[in-house]
């Protein structure tokens, strides 16, 4: 989320598509309903199905599940064509006015430079034209031809009301009504704010469902104001916090990135690293990266980080590919190539894309570990439960260690919520029986291996021999010691750099925030944007004042939000050019002649003159992109795409199939199937009497959502003789499940040009194991492919076949 | 009150003081128990109050964790009762079905309590003790990243890759949690490292 | 043998001097005390339920869940031993002639004037009507009771239904008590009749004032077939 | 923040529990009245009528409310089926004290499909109807805040509270045999504590206040429903049972029927009245009257006496059949 779930009371207008806020996120979609009494805001839902969000809108429109791409883009032109548009803000908070190059261009679904055998594109043509003084070309007037705003306007031209209706399934009239309601809010003094979850995310071109609506909400003026924003409604506790510390293939805390094997070393990683502006006096913040990355270096190995071994930047594992994502992982896994496999209270035999792989996959492990406070499916993959999993045991080989874990009300932490909200919790209760916590277990595994090493030596031991450790109980750190870590310290007295008298940290000393942090060694962080939640002040994200000024719903005492307690990113963007909000009954910062005053800490350098320092000080232009440029695999625009699997061809290009760039394995791409064999689309989603595949095993939850079910419209289950609450089986090219039918007139056929597209909703909460009746995800039927750009599965389009069977009679 | 009520009323309808005494001797008491009864006692009278955040989605409500003695002061405690915390900001006290039945997840019947393992071929789990697990586990790690590490590729680069083993983190965990998990697998080389932000 | 009109088998001359008429057999008599007491402890346990100024009642049974408990059995006790008593004196319940005339001189019956009566047989229209009013109430509040017994028949009908049910079981109820009350007033006032039920037998000169008829059958009888 | 007592936007959550011990603040001497105790003393003192209202035009039908309500009262409602809806468990219980009812609704009007989702349990009725109709002394009580709580203690599980409810609520346990329902959360409210299902409403389509705030706030959101062009919202407080203490905002208040069946002017059954009325009013006077009567006309006209002459008759009518022996004696 850009802005918090208690600033979404500020808004004049929510738009929820991607998404089912009431649903997945009841006590943040509070803030709607507050936002619509208090304000009396209007809510939009555009989804697939009538949804628990759209029980409470006040305008609805259905859509065909994986088309949101012709939506969105249909919508800016349609600001575009009636002149809804935040003129000053478009013109100086996004790249609308740089110039660029002649080469790119669009044709057929397919941007410049595309090729097929690589399924990549050359990117070189999506850039700016740099000039001799290595700024990039801008016209401010909007009027040269190859400016981002001409070339947006021509992109989107594309996008009309009719072809809405023919791929999305839209009546036109509704999607009209819809796009008055978001024309309303390009007023400055109007904002609109956008919800959405893995509706948009779990595409194949997840990312550019998301930039879609991000370059929208740009040119109605709406990012970093109260009441607006991007807000990605995350779905476990501390998500946020797993990808903030980077706990993935390619990540380094704090969004740095893991070398690749192009960085053979430091000098080559870095030059590739600190951004230099790209227009005059912008801050282009990551100029600073060295300091974070040296940091890490520190924290991770301290003394034996040196300026000599490079702070021992060979210890860090170098990718040869993207990514070692979990998809990659599974595929590897079922071609015999990965042994070992650990799942830390993860369950991936129910969420990941075609159980039967995964199922095989993880039957050609040597071993595998899962911690969890539950029993879950994955530890039990190997247990035959009938046609819930139909597996032969014995041939299984796989040994499974399942250990113990504490759950959140036994141990004491951090999470950072959806808003960046960084909030301390204490454990309340006594563990049962001997589970442990993962800090506990993690340094069991941890000293063990370090002493095979020292007793037995064995290849490149020194990233484990020297890794910091020194902690007051080696067998388990504290949680206080580990947060003192990620927010980090200073190993040297720490200086102003503009001042060198000026001590900021005494060596030994919590470092304040990250300004404070150094490429020099003197320093060390776990987790730079963290820098400033355990400083000498003591621990910010046990703090409860949830005192609330002005009621802007900012709540600056409450906890601590990264970075620098900031709650609203961008919010400089709240203001004009001269400093001065857009919405003066809104005010988040303003300049009051020398430095940013008001209710949010601001997102700029406090005394950045408004006229002079762009908005987006992440950006080395300084202001957002409505172009990406070269930083998104599959285009600098959003193009339409359709599913891997769809019933409908490509309008642009029939050739085309799913994302031309998402990666694809051979064995997968025969598992694909066409709409002449599976004529139905499948959607699949959460339901709110449940947490993924959690509260199966919880007796009041499992009473609330006994037992599993598909939901598909009237219309259908009258053509294939289906009953409400009868059995169905619903089976894809790649697996098959049984449930029990709820037939509904919430979900209606959709007409998309001369076809007629009947969706069926999967929910996702059964498996076999726990208190719940068993059953099974919609993951036995998910084609095994995932985004272009953060591969994730692609869960919410493909295709199915449903027919009705017999079963025990429904009580 | 009451008790004084039902006799009048009793009574009037015996009509007769003797019969009053011999039938009140046969259970008259059922009406009594009336009068003592009202409201259940309030059931989080002297329990121990710690807050805490919501483990499910990242709403990150605020909550309430009621239980039987005292962790902080090193008793045991039995977790008894949670509900929303009224003072934070985001939720004020509301919680979500998930959040207002936490209780009854720390409580599951299918929660773990004991290290176990699941021998090749064999159809059922074994318990077996912290030491055992651990070490084997450490074993393996060792065994295998002995023999699948990279330690520089066909150019001749420093890699020092392991592919061969995986790692799937918890979304759930706390940043400390992370933290310690990422030094631990980072360290090793391990670059099939993921969490549930993928899906 | 010769055809009974007006007495049942049992009934007989016992002794002559003076006259004794057996009136009932012990089985008989034992039904009839079983019905007693099972009509009197539903009548105690759902009055206790029928009114807040009797529910001490329930103390008789041990407090209100088992009377709540029993009262239902008590009832299927009540239909089975009733019916069993029903098979024996549904036929000499029939209405006859003379009943009319009976009814017609109700006066003459409370002052006592029973010469001004026509002669009956073993029952005047007063019993009959005892008897099948016992008989129709008991099967209403069978049926009724059925249809609001809680504990095994929670579905058995519609709320509505259970509604109607149980005012019909309260007005059955208040009923069967009115003529519980007539049945056991009349055998009081009516001297000489109690002992039908306790010895089984009732004196000549009862079954010659009231039941003439009857008498002069059972009489008849121990003329044609004089004892050996 | 947590004390504010801005009524167009109430908060249920007021404050968090206590822990400390208190005295509990709702006892007999609240009780306004009790089943089958029909000469109940006044109350010690008047407690202000509280009520609870639930806006379902604000309800996202979470269920947080059922989650709330099981885990507060240590209930545990049966894990069932899917009946082909997302009504779950499928029906209130003895384990399951407040339910959602989900209902689909093309609106003719605008031809827009709407989901209707209500909360239905006890509506703590000004006039109880199960109040009236049971035959337990003190098994159910009604204190003068307005809630109507059963008392298990005292309840026999006759059943007669589910004649005697006009909105099909109470449920009998089949294995404590005891009446139970939504007690309004009684223990909570006795110690200054909104309901369980009211606290944790996420939307604050439920909250709970004094009956007077809560019709004032309704008021606001009936407003705020016109102007979203729901011209026939409205509130349901139903007088045929002289209003509840559980109310609702309804956005087809004409149409109360389109929410699962909620009945469009609920009273007490015509049929239970005459029952616990006349019927027995009558009756015990009829039954007294008999009795009385019987003994009186007893004592007053002489019984009916056998005479001599009597005996005499009977005699000399069985004398020929007198044995031989007798005769010649």
């Amino acid at each position: 989320m850009t802005n918090s779930w208690t600033d979404i009371r500020n808004t004049d207008l929510v738009i929820v598509m991607g998404g089912n806020a009431a649903e997945a996120h009841p006590c943040g979609f509070k803030w709607v309903t507050e936002a619509k009494a208090h304000r009396g805001a209007k809510l939009i839902v555009v989804d697939p199905r009538f949804t628990r969000t759209a029980a409470v809108s006040d305008y609805y429109a259905h859509i065909r599940p994986g088309s949101d791409i012709v939506f969105l883009m249909a919508t800016i032109n349609w600001m575009i064509q009636n002149d809804k548009v935040q003129w000053e803000y478009v013109k100086n908070f996004t790249n609308a006015a740089f110039i660029v190059k002649d080469e790119f261009g669009w044709s057929e679904g397919l941007f410049s430079g595309y090729d097929a055998e690589k399924r990549d594109y050359d990117k070189s043509s999506w850039e700016y034209v740099v000039g001799e003084d290595g700024f990039a070309q801008v016209d401010m007037t909007l009027s040269h031809p190859r400016c981002v705003w001409n070339l947006l306007k021509e992109h989107v031209s594309r996008y009309t009301p009719e072809l809405v209706e023919q791929v999305c399934g839209t009546p036109r009239d509704r999607f009209l009504h819809i796009a008055g309601m978001i024309g309303e809010c390009s007023a400055p003094d109007k904002t609109m704010t956008s919800m959405y979850a893995l509706g948009w995310t779990q595409h194949s071109k997840g990312s550019q469902n998301i930039r879609g609506m991000a370059m929208l909400q740009l040119i109605l003026g709406n990012i970093g104001v109260r009441g607006g924003g991007m807000n990605a409604l995350r779905g476990h506790s501390n998500i946020q916090g797993l990808t903030d510390v980077g706990l993935m293939s390619n990540l380094i805390p704090g969004y740095l990135n893991m070398p690749t094997e192009k960085d053979s070393d430091w000098a080559t990683y870095m030059s590739k690293k600190g951004f230099k502006p790209l227009r005059p006096g912008q801050t282009s913040y990551w100029q600073n990266y060295q300091k974070f990355m040296v940091s890490f270096l520190k924290a991770m190995w301290g003394d034996a980080a040196t300026a000599g071994n490079d702070w021992a930047f060979d210890y860090l594992p170098k990718l040869d590919v993207a990514n070692y994502d979990i998809l990659r992982m599974f595929e590897m896994m079922d071609k015999g190539q990965v042994n070992l496999y650990f799942c830390q209270g993860f369950n991936p035999l129910l969420s990941f894309p075609n159980r039967g792989k995964l199922t095989s996959a993880l039957s050609k492990l040597k071993l595998l570990v899962v911690m969890d406070p539950l029993e879950t499916e994955t530890a039990h993959f190997w247990e035959n439960h009938g046609e819930h999993n139909d597996v032969d045991t014995a041939s299984i080989q796989t040994e499974v260690i399942e250990l113990p874990t504490t759950s959140f009300a036994e141990d004491d932490g951090s999470l950072v919520n959806s808003g960046r909200w960084m909030q301390w919790h204490w454990a309340a209760g006594t563990p049962p029986g001997q589970a442990q916590r993962d800090t506990w277990i993690m340094s069991g595994i941890f000293n063990r291996v370090k002493k095979l090493y020292q007793d037995e030596g064995g290849p490149f031991p020194d990233a484990i021999l020297n890794l910091t450790w020194n902690y007051a109980d080696p067998h388990e750190p504290s949680a206080e010691e580990l947060a003192k870590e990620l927010n980090g310290r200073a190993l040297e007295d720490v200086y102003d750099l503009k001042d060198p008298t000026k001590l900021l940290a005494a060596k030994g000393k919590q470092v304040a925030n990250f300004s404070q942090l150094r490429d020099d060694g003197s320093t060390m962080a776990g987790c730079w944007i963290f820098s400033g939640s355990w400083n000498e002040d003591g621990n910010m994200m046990a703090r409860r004042d949830n005192a609330d000024p002005d009621e802007t719903g900012a709540y600056l005492g409450w906890t601590y939000a990264w970075p620098m307690n900031r709650r609203i990113l961008y919010n400089r963007a709240s203001a004009d050019m001269q400093g001065k909000p857009w919405d003066p009954t809104r005010k988040l910062i303003e300049w009051n002649g020398e430095k940013w005053t008001g209710y949010d800490v601001p997102d700029i350098s406090p005394t950045a003159k408004p006229e002079e320092v762009g908005p987006f000080i992440m950006n080395p232009e300084g202001t957002s992109r409505l172009f990406t440029r070269g930083m998104m695999r599959d285009g600098p625009f959003p193009t339409h795409m359709e599913p891997f699997e769809s019933p409908i061809a490509n309008v642009f290009n029939p050739e085309l199939r799913g994302n031309p760039v998402a990666r694809v394995f051979a064995d997968d791409l025969a598992q694909f199937a066409t709409s002449d064999e599976f004529p139905f689309v499948a959607t699949s989603y959460r339901l709110t009497e449940h947490f993924h595949y959690w509260t199966k095993h919880n007796r009041i939850n499992s009473a609330l959502q006994p037992e599993f079910f598909v939901e598909l419209s009237a219309e259908l289950a009258a053509e294939k003789g289906i009953e409400k609450g009868g059995w169905v089986r619903v089976w894809s090219k790649r697996g098959s499940v049984k449930a029990k039918a709820l037939v509904t007139g919430r979900i209606k056929p959709m007409q998309c040009g001369d076809k007629t597209v009947h969706c069926i909703g999967i929910p996702l909460h059964w498996g076999f194991m726990g208190a719940a009746r068993k059953g099974w995800g919609p993951n036995s039927l998910t084609p095994f492919v995932g985004d272009a750009n953060v591969e994730t599965p692609e869960f919410k389009a493909f295709l199915v076949n449903i027919e009705p069977i017999k079963g025990e009679a429904v009580s | 009150m009451n008790i004084d009520l039902s006799r009048r009323g009793f009574l009037r309808l015996a009509g007769a003081g003797v019969a009053a005494t011999s039938l009140g001797a046969m259970g008259f008491g059922g009406a009594e128990a009336a009068e003592q009864a009202h409201v259940r006692a309030f059931k989080l009278a002297s329990t121990t109050e710690t807050r805490n955040t919501c483990t499910y989605c990242s709403v990150a409500c605020g909550i309430l964790i009621y239980s039987k003695g005292d962790l902080a002061a090193g008793e045991t405690a039995e977790i008894v009762h949670i509900e929303g915390d009224a003072d934070h900001p985001t939720n004020r006290g509301s919680l979500c079905p998930k959040g207002a039945a936490l209780k009854d997840t720390v409580h599951s019947q299918t929660r773990l309590t004991q290290p176990r393992i699941r021998r090749p071929g064999s159809d059922k789990f074994e318990e077996i003790t912290w030491e055992e697990a651990l070490d084997k586990i450490a074993r393996a790690l060792k065994d295998d990243r002995d023999a699948n590490l990279i330690q520089k590729n066909e150019a001749g680069v420093t890699v020092n890759r392991w592919t061969s083993t995986g790692f799937l983190a918890a979304s759930a965990t706390t940043n400390e949690t992370a933290w310690l998990t990422y030094k631990v697998v980072r360290s090793m080389g391990i670059v099939g490292f993921d969490n549930q932000a993928r899906v | 043998m010769s055809k009974r009109y007006y007495s049942q088998p049992g009934d007989r001359i016992k002794e002559f001097n003076p006259v004794v008429v057996s009136r009932y057999r012990g089985f008989t008599r034992a039904n009839h005390w079983l019905t007693a007491f099972s009509l009197i402890a539903l009548l105690l346990s759902g009055m206790a339920l029928f009114s807040p100024y009797l529910y001490f009642l329930t103390g008789l049974f041990g407090g209100g869940q088992t009377t709540r408990w029993l009262h239902p059995f008590l009832g299927v006790l009540l239909f089975f031993s009733f019916l069993v008593l029903f098979l024996q004196l549904w036929r000499l319940n029939l209405p006859k002639p003379e009943d009319v005339t009976w009814v017609e001189k109700i006066g003459d019956v409370v002052k006592g004037d029973e010469e001004k009566l026509p002669e009956l047989g073993k029952y005047n229209a007063g019993q009959k009507f005892v008897f099948w009013a016992m008989s129709g109430l008991i099967v209403a509040l069978v049926v009724s009771g059925v249809m609001i017994w809680q504990q095994y028949f929670p579905d058995l009908v519609s709320i509505p239904a259970r509604r109607w049910a149980v005012l019909a079981h309260s007005l059955a109820a208040v009923a069967i008590i009115l003529v519980f009350i007539l049945h056991v007033y009349a055998a009081i006032w009516t001297r000489g009749t109690i002992s039908a039920m306790t010895r089984g037998t009732v004196t000549g000169g009862w079954a010659w004032r009231h039941h003439r008829k009857w008498l002069r059958e059972l009489a008849g009888r121990e003329r044609r077939d004089p004892a050996e | 923040m947590t004390t504010d007592p801005n009524l167009d936007s109430p908060r249920t959550a007021v404050s968090n529990p206590p822990i400390q011990p208190m005295p509990v603040n709702l006892g007999p001497g609240d009780v306004v009245r009790a089943s089958a105790m029909p000469d109940l003393p006044a109350p010690t003192r008047e407690l202000t009528p509280v009520a609870k209202l639930i806006d379902v035009s604000k309800c996202i039908g979470c269920k947080a409310c059922q989650s709330a309500c099981a885990e507060w009262n240590d209930t545990h409602p049966e894990i069932g089926f899917n009946t082909g809806s997302y009504q779950n468990p499928a029906d209130l219980s003895d384990q399951m004290f407040t339910l959602m009812r989900f209902n689909e609704y093309e609106n003719p009007e605008t031809g827009d499909f709407e989901w209707l989702i209500r909360k239905d349990g006890c509506m703590h009725c000004e006039d109880p109807g199960c109040l009236k109709a049971c035959p337990a002394p003190g098994a159910i009580v009604q204190y003068s805040n307005g809630i109507v709580d059963f008392i298990s203690d005292n309840c026999i599980g006759c059943g007669y509270c589910v004649t005697g409810c006009p909105f099909d609520i109470p449920r009998i346990s089949p294995t404590q045999h005891v009446s139970k329902k939504c007690t309004l959360c009684s223990d909570r409210v006795a110690v200054g504590q909104g309901p369980a299902c009211a606290k944790a409403c996420p939307t604050q389509a439920i909250v709970f206040g004094t009956k007077e705030d809560m019709v004032t706030h309704a008021n606001a959101r009936v407003e705020d429903l016109k102007s979203r062009g729901y011209d026939k919202a409205g509130i349901y407080d139903p007088q045929g049972v002289g209003g509840t203490h559980v109310f609702y905002v309804l956005q087809h208040a004409d149409k109360p029927q389109l929410y699962s069946n909620l009945p469009a002017d609920p009273k007490i059954s015509g049929v239970v009245e005459s029952w616990k009325g006349v019927t027995k009013t009558v009756g015990l006077a009829a039954i007294g009257l008999a009795a009385v009567g019987s003994v009186l006309h007893g004592l007053l006209s002489r019984g009916n006496r056998v005479t001599a002459e009597d005996d005499r008759e009977a005699k000399e009518l069985v004398e020929p059949s007198l044995p031989a022996q007798d005769k010649e004696a």
